[in-house]
């Protein structure tokens, strides 16, 4: 329900790409999602990296489940089609699309509630298909539509605005999906667009299944005064049980910093995390040594960011099945039909 | 009557133990020597060791359903010797292996018990233990070729036949067949009462199961896309689809599939895929029986809502839940009809036997895409899972899917706007397009509340367009389904049977009982949901009407109680619903009852 | 007719700008008053930055449904200036923020546009830009305050009591207040002519929403396990059970809860945790809403064949498939009554406010451990999310939980075998045991095909019988669960209204308004499914039955029509399915315009 | 459907445990398997395992989903309750009787298909929440019930019975368990009942989920001529395309063999699977080397066995959300509703 329409004005100082087309081309509709919410972030950065590959409309279908950042598909490229499925699904409605058109180009954008809970099970088994397409996770550790309840990725001890603390160990996304032999496992930030592009470039250009999970801070529904470090002093005037519906303005969350090195990100609400990029030298095709790395990174309380794991030999599902190379939604019913003589033929097994 | 061409063989077997092949050439030699038959397998909900029957009808006639009497028993399992021998029609006969002697706690002095040392006979001609089981099968074969007068010719070319490819086993077979043969006609006097004597009404005709029929629809259809996870009694449709899919759909030269099928992780992934492939132009369709339709229920609203074709084959089996999956029941019409939440409908399609199965299968596709609406085909295990004697199927060159309203980038071209929900012509159907084309047909696929022009809204009115439409869309379907068959009886009256899908061949054969007594029924057979005029007129002629179904709950009685205008007192109902295909002695017994009662009223 | 204590305030906001609690302020400042009063929450489904609008009835009759009106509008979104000026009834009044201009392509001049500059002077008050934005909200009820005429002293005790652990925070809130208040007395001619008087008819009353006060029932009633999947308009329901659950039932020196709250992965996990354990002897239930209810389809046949109790509250929205996840409808009575394939059948209760919820809530658990099979209770986003004026709540101590037929290890060893599903009673329900106890109560509990002993089977007769003991238990189960609410009319006649749940407050108010105009209707509001004998003879008694539902597809006519012995053409439907709270004059139109239709007839 | 009703003679000299039972005791129905059925030999090692164990039957909650193995509670300890639930849901039942009854013992029986695929969403959360109970998989990479489909962890390239091949990957459950934070996981054969009936006990006593993956070939569904090494030669009476009812009659297989020792044991099918059991001095207690002893296996084509891994100090999901003591189940009303005062107390903030 976007009441204020945007403007498509275009600067004619705005940069156009191979297609001749401006960043704004590769827009969506208004986001209706808070503001500095991270997921705009990303979309932001989805923005940038189709323009950057000159990408045309309609080699795209965007797919999408159900939540704040499931809503996002709408927020990019308008020109192009899309669905935006039910809670967890998204990759099985993906799955049928690409076995229908193989030559179109997937991008999948998922929550942490929408693929670690409701959705675990089609996130696995697109993995383990090897679907070719980019799978994005704008993680944020909560289910944001729902208002606040934890979801699989929240970290042990974290708490809600309402103050419960969460007892369940995470599920990762990138761990459970080197786990179930994802061919291509990426992790980054919000707020890190130069990180985020590239990767996102690198995941539409993987043939096969590409996840990227990206952290992505829900602004309301960790800003709680029961967090380490918190708002609170700021917040006066504010009786959270009282003013429940009250969301505070807030900014989106920036962060820069080089290969190898760790940054320390503060959330909205006071809290901290830890970023660490994968360094220039990191050898990102043996799944082993991912999974230790991660591990190791784990017990020092850091998020690794950069792309982790990546396998290009494996087959897509097409590959390993055989499909003709000619999309079958494009076929006539011609090259479909074995026609009348056929039929005859074959039912003479039934005689 | 006579009992030639005219009686039932029933074979009592442990399941794993290779009888359904044996049984199935009893079944084919019959219908090669040019009598009308049928084959119903009842079997266990598990893998080997427990009993299984494989009753043969044989009806010069030509009747396709039960009769419920059993005129020569195969007794061929001990463990159900008893209710075997117990189940055995008078006069009937009852044939069983002597190796070993049977206890038996009842006695029947109305059946001839014929023993034959089928295991003894066997082990000592085969050495192999594997071959022994097998071919103690072939040996009763052998037999009921004797007994019944079964053509040794037509069995060895069809022994011939089906070891083509493995030459070698062709000899044993036969030697098997022969061991039986020789014993019976040496010990008994052959032929039965009950046997066979060749005719020619099964010309022009095949014997194919629902399933394999359905499949091959689906290939003629031009489906290429099946996701499917696997649940009895649907899976062998997907088999079938597989198998002539590599018969028809492989590039001699390159080895390219033009068809791809997914075994899914569960039913919502199934039903995800086919909603994703139907959406992006590929016709797709899922297999299923009764508890995959309940997890799917949450994607069937998605689709309705979102109007996204997309084709199910519900394949019934009893329930509620787990219940009897290998038996059959039309206990899910209800479920299928109204499947979701909210205001929700599908279409439905029902075929009676495995050639309409085929018809339908194209059909539902045509439907879907015109409708942008789900539709579901409402097979059963009876239909699915069992051989049945039907004209050969037919196929028109000249046909070409109806992929309803989809405007290409052509067709784009011309107009100035797209708009995904603009019902243009009033029929309820709105056009759509295919993604990879003109952005121009780009629009967003949401199961949340949009206007007409596919936007987001929560405003009630434009929500409320929306919903609206699709009631008229609703009344479009009423007129583009297929309508269903309506027989007049020889003295047409105001009292009529009203039945669908398996029940039509023991309802065709109770009228017929029926009629021979007097009593003299119309008969209308609905093929689809929503209902259309000809089913509302024929309720509207007819002041009493039976309704014959499978299931407890009465649910096509309820369904025509609500969804067309027949005055309700004049329904009444004919329930079958333990699980065995329907025996025509029910519907005449149902029936005589209900005209008891009205006499008496 | 005067508006002293008889109008609407309708207040549109910008969602996230915390101005639900400022709204809240207002509606119990008058109900604290003695006035009659309640709220309906009109809200987008994202959480910051979208239009909000909060409706305020105030009804010295004590009508609790929408009328339509707006005499005052509180226009604090400039997003919506527009269609908010356009919504407000001739002779009302407009209150707005002036700080700003507000361009307006709509010109009103039957309205009184009070403008005041909020923004302006809580930014010359306030310091803190987020209290800026709070006490704006605060500053508005203090405008309110002097044109509505509201008890300051009644607002300052309120403000007192809501910030009484942050007592600092009461000053500044008292202090906008304050601005607002002054501001409009020196500005306006206060009061209005919609203005409060004090009364007396809100004593022995709260406010309380649907939700809460089920929840409320679930802790009363004993449960103690509580799983759910978090889904709109539901999830305040479990938040409300966890808060009650904390305050009064974990142990003061050990800190042991004496409940256990599970969020579920999703909707299938969460009945299936339900389902296990009720199974083992808790009380259990999940709060869900129409996707929840598709997706557990599955284990709801399970559970109706396996017959273990189990709670579920659908708090219905409106659907299809995602739908609009923040308005309200009854678009799921269908899917709930026969959810699941096979033939099942559910037991359903649906509460027409709050305090029905809380005693539907112990009700609930109580015929689903007697009946052991599933109960939902079918509320709405209306009853459930929007808080109600109802008598206060009611605790009789003597209650003592009706757990059915449970043996017990000395019932156990009384008895010779326990058999799960033998009927000894007659009334269809069985004995059952908990796990834990004497393994002579051992049985096992499939979803697969079962003889009355419980032991698997595929005989048909034992398959039958069973499910014919089911409908044994269902005709029980018609006259244990709560009858009707009948109302006979004045006059009382032939032609009646027919409703369920939340359709209740706008049918009351529209009997009223047609009586005034000598249309007099009986009245019955049906409360349980499946239909007892008080339903079925309230339906023979009367020749014109009005059906008013909050659905597309006439859902409850339909359960009417084919449930109980109704007479279809007696049903006429007034349908209500735009997503908004009913509202009086809808019901009021549709009776009006099939009585002009009779008449011509 | 059990025929023959299995005849419950206790013999004399059969030895009795601390109860006074015989193994005779901790039986159940007669089976419905295929003759060598490997989920035949587990039952037979639950038996033995709750025999030594001196367990009381009704201390037993017996849980399983549907498929051939889920049948199997139904075989072992006829007078303990049990739930034979729906496909791939018997987590959450699980879940619900352990929240209502956490005084039992919970014993949960799954097949691959009914863990990996259709139930890996509760699969994986129910280890999340680390759920007192021992899970077992039968796990013979095929739907056997359904006549021989791939299930997710059947191995590349293996093929039907009716000659397809498998293109996807595996899910492992024992690396998914590890991946998901499980706090015991184990794997065994199930011909070897010596190291299987310790884990069992082992599974049973652990405070928290256990889960024991074991290899339980089926004799049915791999049993086609396809495969390498087949009894193809035994067959020559045989053709599988029209005896495709056929089961031909097999034994149970059997294994023995040391800790640290590896042993190639051949299927029904001819082919091989290489067990490697974990050497008496392998450290359990570490998750990563667990993940990465069993790559390595991998690599080298071994499936190893034993107890992998296992963390007493995660509290299961009771002693994390602070549940009372009592079992809820049996709580009387008395302790459970607060009465006529509280509520007119609690109604006061609804004023
Ligand atoms: C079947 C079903 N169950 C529940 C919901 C309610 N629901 C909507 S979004 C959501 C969680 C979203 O969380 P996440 O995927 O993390 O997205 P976020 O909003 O945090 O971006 C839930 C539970 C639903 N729409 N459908
Ligand atoms: C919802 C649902 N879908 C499908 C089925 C059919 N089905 C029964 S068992 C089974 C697979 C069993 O495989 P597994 O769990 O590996 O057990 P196994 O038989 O191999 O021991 C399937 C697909 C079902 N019962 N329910
Ligand atoms: S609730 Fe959180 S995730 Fe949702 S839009 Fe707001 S900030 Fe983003
Ligand atoms: S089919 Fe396979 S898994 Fe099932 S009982 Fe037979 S051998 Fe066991
Ligand atoms: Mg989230
Ligand atoms: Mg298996």
């Amino acid at each position: 329900m976007s009441f204020v329409s945007k403007p498509r004005i275009i600067h004619k100082s705005l940069k156009r790409n191979a297609l001749g087309l401006t960043v704004r081309d590769y827009e969506g509709v208004a986001t209706t999602l808070c503001a500095g919410c991270g997921h705009d972030s990303i979309t932001a950065a989805i923005v940038q990296a189709f323009w950057e590959m000159d990408m045309p409309a309609q080699q795209v279908a965007k797919m999408s489940g159900i939540g704040c950042s499931s809503k996002t598909t709408g927020y990019f490229l308008s020109a192009a089609h899309g669905v935006n499925s039910v809670h967890g699904r998204m990759p099985s409605v993906t799955t049928g699309a690409n076995a229908a058109r193989r030559d179109l180009t997937y991008i999948g954008i998922s929550g942490d509630g929408d693929s670690m809970s409701i959705g675990l099970g089609q996130f696995a088994h697109v993995i383990r298909r090897n679907l070719d397409m980019l799978y994005m996770i704008e993680n944020n550790g909560v289910y944001g539509l729902t208002k606040g309840q934890f979801s699989a990725s929240a970290d042990l001890g974290s708490q809600t605005k309402k103050g419960e603390a969460n007892q369940q160990p995470p599920i990762d996304p990138v761990k459970a999906s080197l786990a179930m032999g994802a061919s291509f496992v990426a992790r980054a930030f919000s707020g890190d667009k130069e990180q985020l592009v590239p990767l996102i470039k690198a995941g539409l250009r993987h043939k096969g299944f590409a996840l990227l999970d990206v952290i992505s801070p829900c602004v309301t529904f960790n800003d709680h005064a029961t967090s380490t470090k918190s708002y609170a002093y700021t917040r006066e005037y504010y009786h959270p049980a009282i003013h429940a519906d009250f969301i505070p303005p807030s900014e989106e969350i920036v962060a820069r910093y080089d290969e190898g090195e760790t940054m320390d990100v503060q959330l909205h609400d006071g809290s901290h995390v830890i970023l660490r990029k994968v360094d220039k030298d990191y050898d990102p095709t043996d799944r082993g040594r991912a999974f230790n790395f991660l591990m190791d990174a784990q017990d020092r309380g850091e998020v690794v960011t950069g792309l982790l794991y990546i396998d290009q030999k494996q087959g897509d599902m097409h590959q390993r099945s055989g499909t003709a190379s000619k999309p079958l939604g494009r076929m006539e019913h011609q090259e479909l039909c074995p026609g009348s003589e056929v039929l005859k033929d074959l039912q003479k097994a039934y005689r | 009557m006579s009992q030639v061409n005219n009686f039932v063989i029933k074979l009592a077997n442990v399941n794993g133990t290779g009888s359904a092949s044996a049984n199935g050439l009893v079944m084919k030699a019959i219908f090669r020597m040019g009598v009308p038959v049928v084959g119903k397998n009842i079997f266990p909900s598990n893998i080997q060791g427990l009993p299984t029957w494989f009753e043969i009808r044989v009806s010069r006639e030509g009747y396709l359903a039960r009769s419920g009497e059993v005129d020569v028993m195969v007794a061929m399992n001990g463990q159900t010797f008893d209710r075997d021998l117990k189940e055995v029609s008078p006069g009937g006969v009852l044939l069983y292996d002597s190796t070993w002697p049977r206890e038996r706690s009842i006695k029947r002095h109305d059946v001839t018990v014929l023993g034959i040392p089928l295991a003894r006979m066997c082990n000592e001609t085969f050495e192999n233990p594997r071959a022994r089981i097998l071919m103690k099968n072939m040996s009763y074969v052998g037999a009921l070729a004797a007994l019944l007068n079964l053509d040794m010719a037509v069995l060895r070319e069809l022994i011939e036949e089906q070891f083509a490819s493995k030459k070698k086993l062709v000899g044993a077979n036969i030697q098997a067949i022969e061991l039986g043969y020789n014993y019976a006609l040496e010990n008994f006097k052959c032929p039965l009462a009950s046997h066979i004597e060749p005719m020619d009404k099964t010309a022009g005709h095949i014997m194919i199961d629902g399933n394999t029929a359905a499949a091959l629809g689906c290939v003629y259809a031009g489906a290429t896309v099946g996701a499917w996870y696997p649940i009895t009694p649907s899976t062998s449709m997907m088999d079938a689809f597989r198998s002539f899919s590599e018969k028809t759909r492989v590039d001699k030269e390159t080895g390219e599939k033009n068809f791809c099928i997914i075994q899914a992780e569960d039913e919502l992934a199934a039903i995800g895929m086919v909603i994703g492939a139907n959406w992006a132009g590929a016709r797709s369709f899922t297999p299923t029986s009764g508890p995959g339709v309940s997890l799917m229920s949450e994607f069937l609203g998605f689709a309705y809502y979102a109007e996204i074709p997309m084709v199910l084959f519900n394949i019934q089996r009893a329930g509620p839940s787990t219940g009897m999956p290998t038996r059959t029941q039309q206990s899910d019409l209800l479920l299928c009809a109204y499947a979701s939440h909210g205001d929700t409908r599908h279409v439905l399609l029902i075929p009676d036997d495995p050639r309409e199965c085929f018809d339908m299968a194209v059909q539902a596709f045509d439907l879907s895409d015109r409708l942008q609406t789900p539709v579901m085909v409402l097979s059963d295990l009876d239909i699915g899972m069992n051989d049945w004697m039907v004209p050969e199927l037919e196929w028109d060159d000249n046909y070409r899917p109806d992929r309803g309203k989809v405007l290409t980038d052509a067709d784009l071209a011309k107009v100035e706007k797209f708009y995904r929900y603009v019902d243009s012509d009033g029929d309820g159907i709105t056009y759509r397009t295919y993604p990879g084309g003109d952005p121009k047909g780009a629009y967003f696929v949401r199961g949340s509340s949009h206007n007409k022009f596919g936007a987001y809204t929560e405003s009630s009115a434009e929500y409320k367009e929306v919903l609206d439409r699709l009631l008229v869309k609703w009344e479009t379907a009423k007129t583009v389904v297929p309508g269903p068959v309506i027989r007049s009886s020889d003295q047409p009256g105001r009292t009529a049977i009203v039945t669908m899908g398996s029940c039509a061949a023991a309802c065709r054969e109770a009228s017929h009982k029926l009629a021979a007594k007097g009593i003299h029924l119309d008969y209308m057979r609905v093929r689809a949901f929503p209902f259309g005029e000809e089913v509302e007129q024929f309720l509207e002629e007819h002041d009493h009407i039976i309704v014959v179904e499978q299931n407890r709950d009465a649910q096509l009685r309820t369904l025509l109680m609500t969804e067309t205008r027949v005055h309700k007192d004049k329904l009444h109902s004919v329930l079958h619903y333990d699980g065995q295909p329907l025996d025509y002695r029910i519907v005449v017994a149902g029936v005589e009852e209900f005209l008891s009662k009205g006499e008496m009223a």
